[in-house]
C-alpha cells in the first residue's frame, strides 16, 4: 500500500466510524458503540504506523508527500483541492492523535458506560479524531481551516455533551464562539498570504514565500499575527484562553484527548507547520513567543489559586502549551514538538486519574471537598503521582527531558530570548508547586466521607443527581452524566489505558535524551525544518545548567508543596493572608472573563438592544416607512379636507384655477 | 365705436357671472348667473365678428344661445325635482355628497 | 353712437349687477330680463341685428317665462338672511377674485397686438347679420353645428320632462304624489322610532 | 439535446391552473408533481448544460410586443443555471410540505395556482435575456406571494402584507422606469429601434449620468427585496405572518432574484454606476452584515432569527458583488444557492419546533427539544453549522471567495465585515441550543421528525453536504459568464476611456 | 331633415364617413320613440336591446370607415383614425353601460326610453367632440355630451343623492362650458377664424403664438378642457358627482368622457394651437402632476368604491396626459392605448361595484367586498384584475398600458414625468391593494340584501317612502336580489379582456397605430 492511501486510510477510518455510530445510532447500542469507535481509531493508529514506516522508507529529502483527491474550488485564480501533506511533523501529529485518542476511547469505553447518550458520545468522538487529523493532514491552508474549524465543532458537541446543563452549553458557545473568531483571523491571515502569493498549498507556499514577501514586510506580519489569533485562540493562549477552563464542563475523557492532549495543541502544529511564513516575519514570531511566555506565567499562577481539580489541570495545560507556543515560535521546533507528545501522554494520564477520582467523588470536584484518597484508590494515586512527576518535569520523567530541551533551544537563540528563558524557568517553578498542591491535597489529609465509603469497597453515589457546578437539580434522561460512575479500580478498560499511559509518561523521555547521538526525534523531524534559516549554536554549558536547574526546581518546589500543604496544616492560609491582593487576583483568573466581557459581549448585547427596541421602531418603522407614508398621509387629508361638499367652494376653486391659468399665459405672453 | 369698448362690457359681465356662481346659494340665481357668463362670451363672439366682418362669431352666438336656453331648461328640471322632494333649495344645503 | 353704447352698456350691466345682488330671485329674473334687452341693443349697435332679434324673442322671452314659472312654484328661495349667511369673507374672497379675473381679462383684451380691437372693425359686407347671411351659412359651411343644436334642444326638452315632469318609470302601481304632499320626515319606522332623515337622532 | 425552456417556465402555471379546477386533495398532489416535473427538467438543464462553453444556451427569442421591442427571450446561463435548480428545489419542497403535512388547507385549488404563478414568475425572472420581460417577471413573481399571504397568512396578517407589499413594489415600479429609460434611450435594436435585450443594450453603453441614476433605482430596487439595511421595514411583519411553505420558498428563493438582478442587470448595464456607488453599496451590504447579525443575535423570534440572518447573509452576498471582481462574484454566486439551500430547510424547522413547543415561536418557550428527537437535532444541526458558514460547508467556500474578494478590492470593509462570521456563529448556535438544548421548556414536548418531515427535510440536508463536499459544480459553470458580466466594469475601472462594447465583446468571447 | 338638405344648397356631405355618428343620433331617436310603447316588456326589454344594436351599429360603421382620413361637412369634423378609436371606445364604453344600466332603477325612474336615448345621444356629443375641426363644432360636441350626462346623472330622482350630483355637475359643468367658450371667444377674435386649420395657420401667420390675447384664450380653453377630462385643480366636481350618480352612468361617463375630453384634447391643442406649443406645454405638465398627486391621494382611505374609483381616475387623467404632453406621435398613441386599457379595468370595476350593490345592502362600501373571494370568486376574480391593471401590475393591460405611457415620456424627453406616473402608482398601491385585501382576507361576508333599513335595522314600508327607496340605490324594483347575469357576464368578459391584453398586447398596439396620423406630429 502507497503512503498516500495509508494516510488517506487514517483520515477516512475516524469518519467511517463516526458515520457508522451517527446513522446507526438505533442499532449500535451499549458497550458495543464503544468497541466500534474504539476500533476505528485503533486502526487509524495502526495506519498511522505503517505512513510512518512509508515515510521513514523515503529518503530523507524526498519526505513531503501530497496528494490530492478532487477540487473543492477552482476558480478565479482560487484553486482549494481536497488534498493532504505527509511530511515528518504531520506524521508525528497523526501518531500522537491517533495513538492518545486509541487509549482515550479505550478509556471511556469503561467511564462513559452508564451514560444514556454513549453511542453519540463515541461518533463525536470519532468524529472530532477525523477532524484533528484532517487538520493535521491538510495540505493546504483552506483545507487546514476546515479541520480547524471541525475541531472546533467536535470540541463544542463535546463540552455540551451534556446538553440539558446550562452551564455545559453556556460553556459549549464560549468555546465555539472563540474558535470561530480563531477561524476568522486564520482566514483572513490567509487572504493576507493569499493576495500577494495566489497558492495555497503548502508546498509552493514555502518555498515561494522569499520570493512573495521582502523579509518581515508588513503585510505579512499582519497576515502571520491573524493567524496567530487563530493558534491563540485553537490553544487558549492569552486573550483567548477563557474558553478552555470552562471547557472542563465536558466529560472528563474529553478534557483529556481534547483540551489536553490533543486539540489545544494545534496552535503549536499551525506555528511549526508554517515556520517558514514565520521565519521571513520574525516580527510575528516574537509575538507568538512573547505572547506564549505570558500565558505560561499568568496560567501558572492562576493555577496556584484555583481549587477546582478538573480547572487546576486545565490552567496547567495552557501554561504548558504557553511553553510550546512560546517555543515553536522562538525556533524551537524540536522541543516544541517534543514536549507537545510527552504532554499528551501525561496531561492525558492526569485528566484520566482525576477523572477516576471525581467519579469516586460523584461528580464533585472542588478540592476543597476531595482529600485523603491516597489508600481508597492506590492505582489512580500511582497514575496521578507519575503524571505529577511528569508535569513538575521531574528529573528522568518525560516531561523532564522535554520542557529542557524546548528551553535550551530558546536559550540558544541569546540576546532577548534569555528572558523568555528565564521565564520559563519561573513558570516550572508554579508549575511544581500547583501539581503537588493538587496532589497533596487530593490524596494525602483526613479521607473524606467518598473516600471511606470507598475505604469499604462501595462507591459514593449522590443521593439524587445534581449539578455541582451550579447546584440545580440534573434534568434526567439524555444529556446528563448517567448515574452510575466508574472508577479505575474497578474498570479494566480505564485501568489499561492509564497503565499504558503511565508507561509512556516515564519513559518518553526516550524520543530525545540530551546526548548528540540519542536523538532520534531531532532526526526524524529534521526533514520538516530542514530549511529552517534560524541558527542553533551549540552551547553545551546552557545545556547543563538547564539540567540542574530544572531538577533543583522540581525537587524544591515539592518540598515547598509538602511545607505547605500536607506538614503544617494552615500553611496556604498564611500565604494567602500575606498576598491577599495577589491571592484575589489569581483566584479571579486576572479578570480576564470580565475584562472581554465588558469590551465584548455587553457593547454587541446593547448594540442589538438598541436596534431592536430603538432603530427599528423610530428609524426604519418610523422614518422611511412612517415619514414617507405620513406625508401622503396629510396630503390625503388636505385634499379630501378640500372637498367639502360645498358646491360654491368648487366653483371658487374653478374661478381660481382659471385665474392661475390666466396669469401663467399672461406672464408667459409679456 | 371701438370694439375694445364692447369687449371691456363682455369681461365685466363674465366676472360678475363668475361672482354671481360665487355668492349665490339659490341654484335658481346661479343659473341665471350662467347666464350671464355664456351672455359675456356672446357679446365678445359678436365683437369679433363684427371686427372681422364674417358670420362665424354671430353663428356661434346663435348656437350659444341654444345652448344656454337648454342648461336652463335642464337646470330649472333638476330644481323642480329637488324641490318636490322637499330638498332645500340652496347649494349650501346639498352637502350629502363631500370628503 | 357713444352714447347709445355707454347707455344700454350701464344698462346691461347694472342688469347683471341686479341679478347678482337682488335677494329674490324673481328680482333677480327681471333684473335679467332687463340686461338681456340691453345686451341685444349692444348687438345691434354690433350690426348683430338678426341675433339681437333672436335675443330678444328666444331668451327675455321664452326661456324668462320659463323662469318666472319657476320661480312662482318653487317659491322665493332666497330668504334675506339666507344671502346674510353667506359670510362677508366668502362675499369678499369672490369679488376680489372677480375683480383679479376682470383685470387679467381686460389686460388681455387691450394688450394683444391685435390692431383691429381699436377700430370700428372691418369693412362689411352688405348683408353682414342679416337673416339671409346667417341662413346661408347656417346650412352650408355649419350645417353640422345647426343640425346638432335641434339634438340639444330635444335633449332638454326630453330632460326637462323627464325631471319636472312624471315620474318616469314607476309604473301606475305606484301614486305619484303621495309622498310629495306628504310632509317631510314620516313615512319610514326609521322615522318611528325616532331618527331623521339623514340617520342621526 | 433539446430543450424548450418555455415548458419548464410555464409548467408551474399549468399545473396550478388545472390544480384550480380540481377538489383539494386532488389540486395538492396534482401542484406536487408540476413541481416534480419542473425539478426533474431543471435537473436535466443542470447536467445537460455545457459548463465548459458557458454564455446562453438553450435559447428562446421570440418578439414579444414589437412595438414596444419587447422581446420573449428566455436562455439559461452560467449564473441562473443553478439558481433555476434551487428554485425547483425549494418549491418542491414546499409542494411536498403542503402535501404530506398541510393536508386540511383550505381553498388548495386556489393556492396551488398562485404557488405555480409564483414559480413561473421566478423562473421567468431567472430565465428571462430581455430587460423589459425580466422586470415584468420581477414584479410578477411578487403578486402571488401578495395573495398567498392575504388568504392563508398570519392572523395579523392585514396590515403587514399591505407593508410587504408596497414597500416591495415601490422599488420595482422605479426598477420599472429605469428599465423603459435604460431601453429607450439606447434605442440598441436594430437600425435603432428600442430594444430591451441584454445582449444589444450591452452593446450600446449609456452614457455616464443615466446609468448613476438608472444604477440607483436598480441598486434600490434590489436591496429592498432581498431585504438589506436599512430597507427592510418590511422584513419582520411579511415573516411574522407567511404561512411556513410560502415563507420558505419566499426567502429561499426572491431574495436570490434580487441578487441575480445585480449580477445580470447592473453590473452588465451599468458598469459606470456601479464603479461610481461601489462603496456605497459595500457600505450598506456591510451595515446589513453588522445589524443583521446583531439584530438575529437580539430577538427571541425564530422567525425574526431567521429573518436577521438572511438580512446579513444578503448582505454578504451583495458584498461580494461589489466587490467587483472575480472571486467576490464567484463567492455571491454560490452563496446566493447555498443561503437558499439553507434558509428554506431552517422555515421548515420553525414550524416543527412550534409544533413541538405548544404552538409558540419564542426561544423563550423552547429548549431540550433534542431530547426525544435525535434525527430532527442532527438535521437541524447540520443546517445551523451550514448556515454559519462553517468551514467545510459550501457556505464556507462561499464566503471564503466573497471575502477574498472584498479584501482584495477594499481591505478596511472586508476586516470588519469578518466579524459578521463571528457574530453568525452567535445567533446560529443561540438559536440551535436555545431551542433544541439546555434544559426542557415548560410546554415543550420532544417528539422525532414524522416521516413526513422527513420526506421534506432530509433530501434537502443531503443536498446541502453533498454541495459542500461538491462546490466546484456550480462555480465552475458560473466562472466564464461572471467574468463576461464583470468585462464591462473592469473596462471602466481600468481606464474608463476604454471602449465599453469592446470591452463587452472580449468578455463574452473569452 | 336630409330632404331638407337635399334641397337647399348645402354643402356635400360624406354620409359614409359620418355613418357612425349617424348611427348613434339615429338609434337615440329610435329608441326614444320605442320608449313610449305601451307594454312594459317591450320598454324594458327592446329599448335596451336597441341600444345595443345603436352601438353596435356605430361600430360596425367604425370599422367599415376605419381607413377613412377626410374632412367633413366643410372642415366641421374630421373623420380619421383618432376619431374613429373614440367611437369604438365610446361605443364599447356605451355597451358595457347599457349592459349594467339594464335593469337599474335609474332606468326606471325616467324611463328608459329617455334614458338610453340620453345615453346615445352624449355617446354621439362625445364622437363630435372627439372629431370637431372647428371651434363652433367642438363647443356643440361638448354640450351635446354634457347635457344628457347632466340628467343621466340625475335621473335616480328618488334619490336625494342623484339630485345633488346632477344639480352639481350642471352648475360647475356650465361654469366651465363658459369659461371655454369665452377662451373661444378670445381666439376667433385673435386670429378671425373658428376651424382649426383657419386658427393655426392665421396664428403662425400674425406671429400671434405670444399674443395676450391669443394666449389667454388658449388658457380659458385648456380650463374648460381640463374640465371635462376632470384634471387638478378643475376635478372636485368628479369624486361628488361619481359618487352621487347611478352607478351605471357613473361607470359609462367616467371612461367615455375622458375618451372624448382627451381626443378633442389632443386635437385642438395639436392641431390649432400647436404653434403654441412651448407655452402651453409646462402648464399641462403642471396640471397632469397634480392631477397624479391629487388624484392618488385623495384615494386613500376612500370607503365608499365610487368615491375612490373617482378619485383614481382623476389620477389615470394625469397620467393620461403625460401621453399628450410630449407631443409625438408616439404619445398621442399612448394615450390611446391606455384609455383601453382604462376602459376595460375601470368598467370592470364598476359592473362588480353594481354587481354588488344588488346583491348587498352596503350599497358601494368597501365592505360589500367582503369575502367576495368565497362568495363569488368569478366577481372577485374580476375585481382583483381590475384593480391590478388601474395599479399597473405586470400580466395585466394596465401594465402595458403605464409601461407606453413611461416609454413615450421617456422617449420624448421627459423621464421625470415618467418617474411622477411612477410614484403616482406606488401611492395608488396603498388604496387598490385593501380593496383586493377584503375580497380575499376571509372574514364574514357582507350579509345579502335585506328589506331592512341598514340604518336601523328595522323593516321599511317597501317603497312607500323615498327615504326606503334610497336605501336600495341600485334595487331593481320587481325585487331581483342578483347581480344580473348580464352585468356577471360583462364583469367577466372586461376582466379576461384586462388579463388578455396584458398578456398578447400587440393587437392593442395594432389598435391605435396611426391614431396620431392626422395631427402633423412627428
Amino acid at each position: 500500500m502507497s503512503i498516500q492511501t495509508a494516510a488517506w486510510l487514517v483520515l477516512a477510518l475516524p469518519l467511517a466510524g463516526s458515520l457508522k455510530l451517527a446513522l446507526g445510532f438505533r442499532f449500535w447500542r451499549g458497550a458495543m458503540a464503544g468497541w466500534i469507535g474504539t476500533a476505528a481509531v485503533g486502526l487509524a493508529f495502526v495506519f498511522a504506523l505503517v505512513t510512518l514506516v512509508k515515510l521513514l522508507d523515503l529518503p530523507a529529502e524526498q519526505r513531503h508527500v501530497a496528494s490530492s483527491l478532487w477540487d473543492l474550488a477552482n476558480v478565479g485564480g482560487v484553486h482549494i483541492r481536497l488534498g493532504i501533506y505527509i511530511d515528518p511533523l504531520s506524521t508525528l501529529m497523526i501518531l500522537v492523535v491517533s495513538g492518545v485518542s486509541t487509549l482515550i476511547h479505550l478509556y471511556s469505553v469503561g467511564y462513559m458506560r452508564s451514560d444514556e447518550g454513549y453511542t453519540r458520545f463515541f461518533s463525536y468522538l470519532n468524529f472530532f479524531v477525523f477532524s484533528m487529523l484532517l487538520l493535521v493532514l491538510a495540505g493546504n491552508l483552506a483545507l487546514l481551516i476546515v479541520g480547524w474549524a471541525f475541531v472546533g465543532a467536535a470540541s463544542y458537541f463535546l463540552i455540551s455533551f451534556w446538553y440539558r446543563r446550562s452551564t455545559a452549553t453556556n460553556a459549549g458557545i464560549k468555546a465555539f464562539v472563540i474558535n470561530v473568531i480563531g477561524d476568522v483571523g486564520l482566514v483572513l491571515g490567509t487572504f493576507f498570504i493569499f493576495r500577494r502569493m495566489g497558492v495555497l498549498d503548502y508546498g509552493p507556499l514555502f518555498h515561494g514565500v522569499q520570493h512573495a514577501f521582502d523579509k518581515n514586510e508588513a503585510s505579512l506580519v499582519a497576515g502571520m499575527i491573524l493567524i496567530l489569533v487563530g493558534a491563540f485562540a485553537k490553544s487558549a493562549q492569552i486573550p483567548f484562553h477563557t474558553w478552555l477552563p470552562d471547557a472542563m464542563e465536558g466529560p472528563t475523557p474529553v478534557s483529556s484527548l481534547i483540551h489536553a492532549a490533543t486539540m489545544v495543541t494545534a496552535g503549536v502544529y499551525l506555528i511549526g507547520r508554517l515556520h517558514p511564513l514565520f521565519e521571513w516575519a520574525p516580527t510575528a514570531a516574537d509575538v507568538g513567543a512573547v505572547v506564549g511566555a505570558l500565558t505560561l506565567l499568568v496560567a501558572g499562577t492562576i493555577g496556584l489559586a484555583v481549587t477546582d481539580l478538573k480547572r487546576v489541570i486545565a490552567y496547567s495545560t495552557m501554561s504548558q502549551i504557553g511553553y510550546m507556543i512560546m517555543g515553536v515560535s522562538a525556533a524551537a521546533y524540536t522541543g516544541g514538538f517534543f514536549h507537545l507528545t510527552t504532554h499528551a501522554f501525561f496531561k492525558a494520564l492526569l485528566f484520566m486519574s482525576a477523572g477516576s477520582v471525581i467519579a469516586a467523588m460523584g461528580n464533585e470536584q472542588s478540592l476543597d471537598k476531595i482529600s485523603g484518597f491516597r489508600k481508597a484508590m492506590p492505582f489512580t494515586f500511582r497514575c496521578f503521582l507519575v503524571g505529577g512527576l511528569a508535569l513538575s518535569a521531574f528529573p528522568l520523567m518525560s516531561g523532564f527531558f522535554s520542557k529542557d530541551d524546548l528551553l535550551y533551544e530558546v536559550g540558544q537563540r541569546g540576546g532577548w530570548y534569555y528572558g523568555l528563558y528565564a521565564a520559563g524557568y519561573i513558570g516550572s517553578l508554579f508549575t511544581v508547586i500547583y501539581t503537588w498542591r493538587m496532589i497533596f491535597r487530593t490524596f494525602w489529609g483526613e479521607p473524606c466521607e467518598q473516600a471511606l465509603a470507598l475505604e469499604h469497597g462501595h462507591l459514593y453515589h449522590a443521593p439524587h443527581p445534581f449539578n455541582p457546578a451550579n447546584g440545580e437539580v440534573e434534568d434526567t434522561g439524555v444529556g446528563f452524566p448517567g448515574p452510575d460512575h466508574h472508577i479505575a479500580e474497578q474498570t479494566w478498560q480505564m485501568k489499561a489505558a492509564m497503565s499504558a499511559l503511565a508507561l509512556l509518561s516515564i519513559a518518553g523521555g526516550l524520543l530525545l535524551l540530551p546526548f548528540e547521538s540519542l536523538e532520534p526525534l531531532r532526526k526524524f523531524l529534521e526533514p520538516t525544518f530542514a530549511d529552517s534559516i534560524v541558527a542553533h549554536p551549540k552551547n553545551t554549558g546552557l545545556e547543563t545548567v538547564g539540567l540542574v536547574l530544572s531538577s533543583v526546581i522540581a525537587v524544591a518546589g515539592i518540598a515547598f508543596a509538602y511545607a505547605t500543604w500536607v506538614t503544617n496544616a494552615g500553611g496556604a492560609a498564611r500565604w494567602q493572608q500575606r498576598f491577599a491582593p495577589l491571592h484575589n487576583l489569581f483566584v479571579n483568573k486576572w479578570y480576564f472573563d470580565e475584562l472581554i466581557d465588558l469590551a465584548v459581549v455587553r457593547p454587541l448585547a446593547a448594540f442589538g438592544r438598541w436596534g431592536r427596541d430603538t432603530f427599528e421602531r423610530i428609524v426604519v418603522s418610523g422614518a422611511l416607512v412612517g415619514g414617507t407614508s405620513g406625508i401622503v398621509k396629510s396630503g390625503s387629508a388636505a385634499v379630501r379636507g378640500l372637498q367639502t361638499g360645498l358646491l360654491r367652494g368648487y366653483a371658487g376653486l374653478v374661478v381660481g384655477g382659471m385665474f392661475a391659468v390666466v396669469l401663467y399665459f399672461l406672464l408667459r405672453a409679456a | 365705436m371701438n370694439i375694445a369698448w364692447f369687449l371691456i362690457v363682455s369681461a365685466l359681465m363674465f366676472c360678475l357671472g363668475a361672482v354671481g356662481v360665487l355668492v349665490r346659494r339659490n341654484p335658481l340665481v346661479i343659473l341665471l348667473c350662467l347666464e350671464l357668463m355664456l351672455n359675456a362670451g356672446n357679446l365678445a363672439l359678436l365683437g369679433f365678428s363684427r371686427m372681422w366682418g364674417d358670420g362665424d362669431g354671430q353663428i356661434f352666438a346663435l348656437i350659444v344661445m341654444v345652448v344656454a336656453a337648454c342648461e336652463v331648461a335642464i337646470g330649472l328640471g333638476i330644481i323642480v325635482a329637488l324641490y318636490r322632494r322637499r330638498l332645500p333649495v340652496d347649494v349650501d344645503e346639498l352637502r350629502e355628497l363631500h370628503g | 353712437m357713444w352714447f347709445f353704447f355707454f347707455l344700454f352698456s350701464i344698462v346691461a350691466l347694472a342688469g347683471a349687477v341686479g341679478v347678482v345682488a337682488l335677494r329674490n330671485p324673481f328680482y333677480s329674473v327681471l333684473a335679467l330680463v332687463t340686461h338681456l334687452i340691453a345686451l341685444a341693443l349692444l348687438f345691434l349697435l354690433l350690426e348683430a341685428q338678426f341675433v339681437a332679434v333672436a335675443q330678444i324673442v328666444v331668451y327675455a322671452g321664452a326661456v324668462m317665462v320659463l323662469y318666472v314659472f319657476v320661480v312662482a312654484y318653487v317659491g322665493g328661495g332666497d330668504q334675506p338672511e339666507l344671502l346674510s349667511r353667506v359670510s362677508a369673507k366668502q362675499r369678499t374672497l369672490a369679488v376680489v377674485f372677480g375683480l383679479a379675473i376682470f383685470v387679467e381679462l381686460a389686460i388681455a383684451l387691450l394688450g394683444t397686438a391685435l390692431k383691429a380691437v381699436d377700430t370700428h372693425g372691418a369693412k362689411l359686407a352688405t348683408d353682414y347679420g342679416s337673416p339671409a347671411q346667417i341662413g346661408d351659412l347656417l346650412l352650408t359651411r355649419f350645417l353640422l353645428p345647426f343640425e346638432l343644436a335641434s339634438f340639444l334642444l330635444l335633449v332638454a326638452a326630453v330632460g326637462a320632462v323627464g325631471l319636472a315632469g312624471r315620474r318616469g318609470g314607476v309604473g301606475p302601481d305606484h301614486e305619484v304624489f303621495t309622498d310629495t304632499v306628504r310632509p317631510q320626515g314620516t313615512g319610514t319606522m326609521a322615522e318611528g322610532v325616532g331618527r331623521r332623515r339623514d340617520g342621526h337622532p | 439535446m433539446t430543450i424548450s425552456l418555455s415548458i419548464v417556465l410555464w409548467l408551474p402555471l399549468a399545473a396550478g391552473i388545472i390544480a384550480l379546477a380540481l377538489p383539494g386533495a386532488l389540486a395538492r398532489w396534482v401542484s406536487l408533481l408540476g413541481a416534480a416535473m419542473v425539478l426533474a427538467y431543471a435537473a436535466v438543464i443542470a447536467i445537460d448544460y455545457d459548463t465548459g462553453a458557458g454564455g446562453l444556451q438553450y435559447v428562446t427569442d421570440e418578439t414579444w410586443i414589437r412595438s414596444l421591442g419587447v422581446h420573449y427571450t428566455l436562455a439559461v446561463s452560467g449564473l441562473n443555471v443553478f439558481l433555476i435548480l434551487l428554485t425547483a428545489i425549494t418549491f418542491f419542497a414546499a409542494a411536498l410540505w403542503v402535501a404530506l403535512k398541510d393536508t386540511d388547507l383550505p381553498k388548495p385549488g386556489l393556492y396551488a395556482f398562485l404557488m405555480g404563478l409564483a414559480q413561473s414568475g421566478v423562473l421567468g425572472a431567472f430565465l428571462a435575456q430581455d430587460l423589459a420581460l425580466f422586470v415584468v417577471f420581477f414584479d410578477l413573481m411578487l403578486v402571488p406571494f401578495f395573495f398567498l399571504t392575504l388568504v392563508w397568512g398570519g392572523p395579523d396578517r392585514g396590515p403587514a402584507v399591505l407593508k410587504l407589499f408596497i414597500y416591495t413594489l415601490v422599488g420595482s415600479l422605479l426598477m420599472l422606469v429605469g428599465a423603459i429609460a435604460t431601453g429607450v434611450l439606447a434605442k440598441a435594436g436594430a437600425g435603432h429601434h428600442v430594444s430591451f435585450l441584454f445582449s444589444d443594450l450591452q452593446r450600446a453603453p449609456l452614457g455616464k449620468g443615466s446609468q448613476e441614476w438608472i444604477f440607483l433605482v436598480f441598486a434600490l430596487a434590489f436591496l429592498i427585496k432581498m431585504p438589506a439595511f436599512p430597507f427592510h421595514g418590511w422584513m419582520p411583519d411579511g415573516y411574522l405572518q407567511m404561512p411556513i411553505p410560502v415563507l420558505a420558498v419566499f426567502s429561499a428563493v426572491l431574495s436570490k432574484v434580487a441578487a441575480y438582478g445585480f449580477l445580470q442587470v447592473a453590473l452588465p448595464l451599468f458598469p459606470r454606476g456601479a464603479v461610481q456607488y461601489q462603496e456605497l453599496l459595500m457600505l450598506l451590504s456591510l451595515a446589513s452584515i453588522l445589524y443583521g447579525s446583531a439584530m438575529a443575535f437580539s430577538t427571541s423570534q425564530v422567525r425574526l432569527i431567521l429573518g436577521y440572518s438572511s438580512v446579513a447573509q444578503l448582505g454578504f452576498i451583495t458584498l461580494g458583488i461589489f466587490a467587483l471582481n472575480q472571486q467576490g462574484v464567484d463567492g455571491a454566486l454560490i452563496q446566493a444557492v447555498n443561503h437558499g439551500l439553507v434558509a428554506a430547510p431552517l422555515i421548515f424547522i420553525v414550524a416543527l419546533l412550534a409544533a413541538r413547543s405548544g404552538g409558540s415561536e419564542d426561544l423563550r418557550d423552547m429548549g431540550g427539544i433534542a431530547f426525544r428527537a435525535p434525527i430532527l437535532a442532527a438535521v437541524f444541526l447540520v443546517l445551523t453549522l451550514a448556515l454559519l458558514a462553517m468551514p467545510g460547508s459550501s457556505n464556507f467556500i462561499g464566503e471564503f471567495l466573497i471575502l477574498l474578494g472584498a479584501f482584495k478590492s477594499k481591505l478596511a470593509i472586508a476586516l470588519i465585515a469578518s466579524t459578521g462570521v463571528g457574530m453568525a456563529a452567535v445567533y446560529a448556535l443561540r438559536l440551535y441550543i436555545r431551542s433544541m438544548h439546555n434544559r426542557v421548556g415548560p410546554k415543550v414536548e420532544s417528539r422525532e421528525l414524522s416521516r413526513a418531515d422527513g420526506f421534506v427535510l432530509v433530501p434537502l440536508t443531503i443536498a446541502i453536504v453533498a454541495f459542500a463536499l461538491y462546490p466546484q459544480a456550480a462555480l465552475h459553470a458560473g466562472e466564464r459568464d461572471v467574468r463576461a458580466r464583470l468585462a464591462p466594469v473592469a473596462a471602466v475601472q481600468h481606464g474608463g476611456a476604454a471602449d465599453l462594447a469592446a470591452a463587452v465583446r472580449r468578455g463574452a468571447s473569452r | 331633415m336630409t330632404s331638407v338638405l337635399a334641397t337647399a344648397k348645402g354643402p356635400y356631405v360624406d354620409w359614409a364617413a359620418l355613418s357612425p355618428l349617424l348611427a348613434l343620433l339615429g338609434a337615440s331617436l329610435i329608441v326614444l320613440v320605442a320608449g313610449l310603447l305601451g307594454a312594459r316588456g317591450a320598454r324594458e326589454q327592446g329599448v335596451p336591446l336597441l341600444t345595443l344594436v345603436g352601438f353596435g351599429v356605430a361600430i360596425g360603421c367604425t370599422i367599415w370607415q376605419w381607413d377613412t382620413q377626410k374632412n367633413v361637412i366643410s372642415r366641421g369634423m374630421s373623420i380619421d383614425r383618432l376619431s374613429l378609436l373614440a367611437v369604438l371606445l365610446v361605443s364599447v364604453a356605451g355597451i358595457v353601460g347599457t349592459l349594467l344600466a339594464w335593469r337599474s332603477r335609474a332606468a326606471k325612474e325616467i324611463a328608459h326610453g329617455e334614458f338610453f336615448s340620453l345615453l346615445l345621444v352624449s355617446a354621439a356629443g362625445m364622437v363630435v367632440l372627439a372629431a370637431a375641426e372647428n371651434l363652433i363644432t367642438t363647443f356643440v360636441g361638448l354640450e351635446l355630451l354634457s347635457l344628457p350626462l347632466y340628467i343621466l346623472c340625475a335621473s335616480r330622482m328618488r334619490s336625494e343623492r342623484s339630485l345633488e350630483a346632477g344639480l352639481k355637475y350642471l352648475i360647475i359643468g356650465s361654469v366651465g362650458s363658459a369659461t371655454m367658450l369665452y377662451g373661444f371667444a378670445l381666439i376667433y377674435g385673435a386670429t378671425g377664424a373658428t376651424d382649426y386649420a383657419g386658427i393655426a395657420s392665421a396664428a403662425a401667420k400674425a406671429g400671434f403664438n405670444d399674443d395676450v390675447m391669443f394666449l389667454t384664450g388658449v388658457g380659458l380653453s385648456i380650463v374648460g378642457l381640463a374640465f371635462k377630462s376632470s384634471l387638478a385643480p378643475f376635478h372636485q366636481w368628479t369624486p361628488d358627482v361619481y359618487e352621487g350618480a347611478p352607478t351605471p352612468v357613473t361607470a359609462y361617463m367616467s371612461v367615455a368622457t375622458k375618451v372624448a375630453a382627451f381626443a378633442a384634447t389632443i386635437r385642438l391643442l395639436d392641431v390649432a394651437l400647436g404653434g403654441a406649443f412651448a407655452d402651453w406645454k409646462p402648464l399641462w405638465e403642471a396640471i397632469a402632476v397634480a392631477s397624479i398627486l391629487v388624484g392618488n391621494v385623495g384615494a386613500l382611505g376612500q370607503t365608499s368604491l365610487k368615491r375612490m374609483l373617482a378619485y383614481s381616475s382623476i389620477a389615470q387623467a394625469g397620467y393620461l396626459l403625460v401621453g399628450f404632453i410630449v407631443g409625438t406621435a408616439g404619445g398621442v398613441e399612448a394615450v390611446m392605448y391606455y384609455l383601453a386599457v382604462y376602459l376595460f379595468a375601470n368598467l370592470a370595476a364598476f359592473s362588480v361595484v353594481i354587481a354588488r350593490e344588488r346583491e348587498t345592502d352596503r350599497e358601494d362600501d368597501i365592505a360589500a367586498l367582503r369575502g367576495l373571494g368565497t362568495s363569488s370568486p368569478v366577481l372577485a376574480g374580476v375585481m382583483t384584475l381590475a384593480m391590478l391593471s388601474l395599479a399597473g401590475i405586470p400580466a395585466t393591460a394596465g401594465f402595458i398600458g403605464k409601461f407606453n405611457l413611461i416609454s413615450s415620456a421617456v422617449d420624448g424627453g421627459e423621464t421625470w414625468l415618467g418617474i411622477v406616473i411612477v410614484i403616482g402608482s406606488m401611492i395608488s398601491l396603498a388604496y387598490y391593494l385593501p380593496v383586493i385585501a377584503t375580497m380575499w382576507a376571509g372574514g364574514d361576508p357582507a350579509p345579502a340584501r335585506s328589506r331592512e333599513d341598514p340604518r336601523t335595522g328595522l323593516p321599511v314600508l317597501a317603497g312607500a317612502s323615498p327615504e326606503a327607496d334610497e336605501l336600495s340605490i341600485e334595487e331593481p324594483l320587481d325585487g331581483i336580489r342578483a347581480a344580473g347575469i348580464e352585468v356577471t357576464v360583462i364583469a367577466a368578459i372586461l376582466g379576461v379582456a384586462t388579463l388578455v391584453f396584458g398578456i398578447v398586447p400587440q393587437p392593442l398596439f395594432d389598435l391605435v397605430d396611426g391614431a396620431a396620423r392626422s395631427l402633423g406630429l412627428s
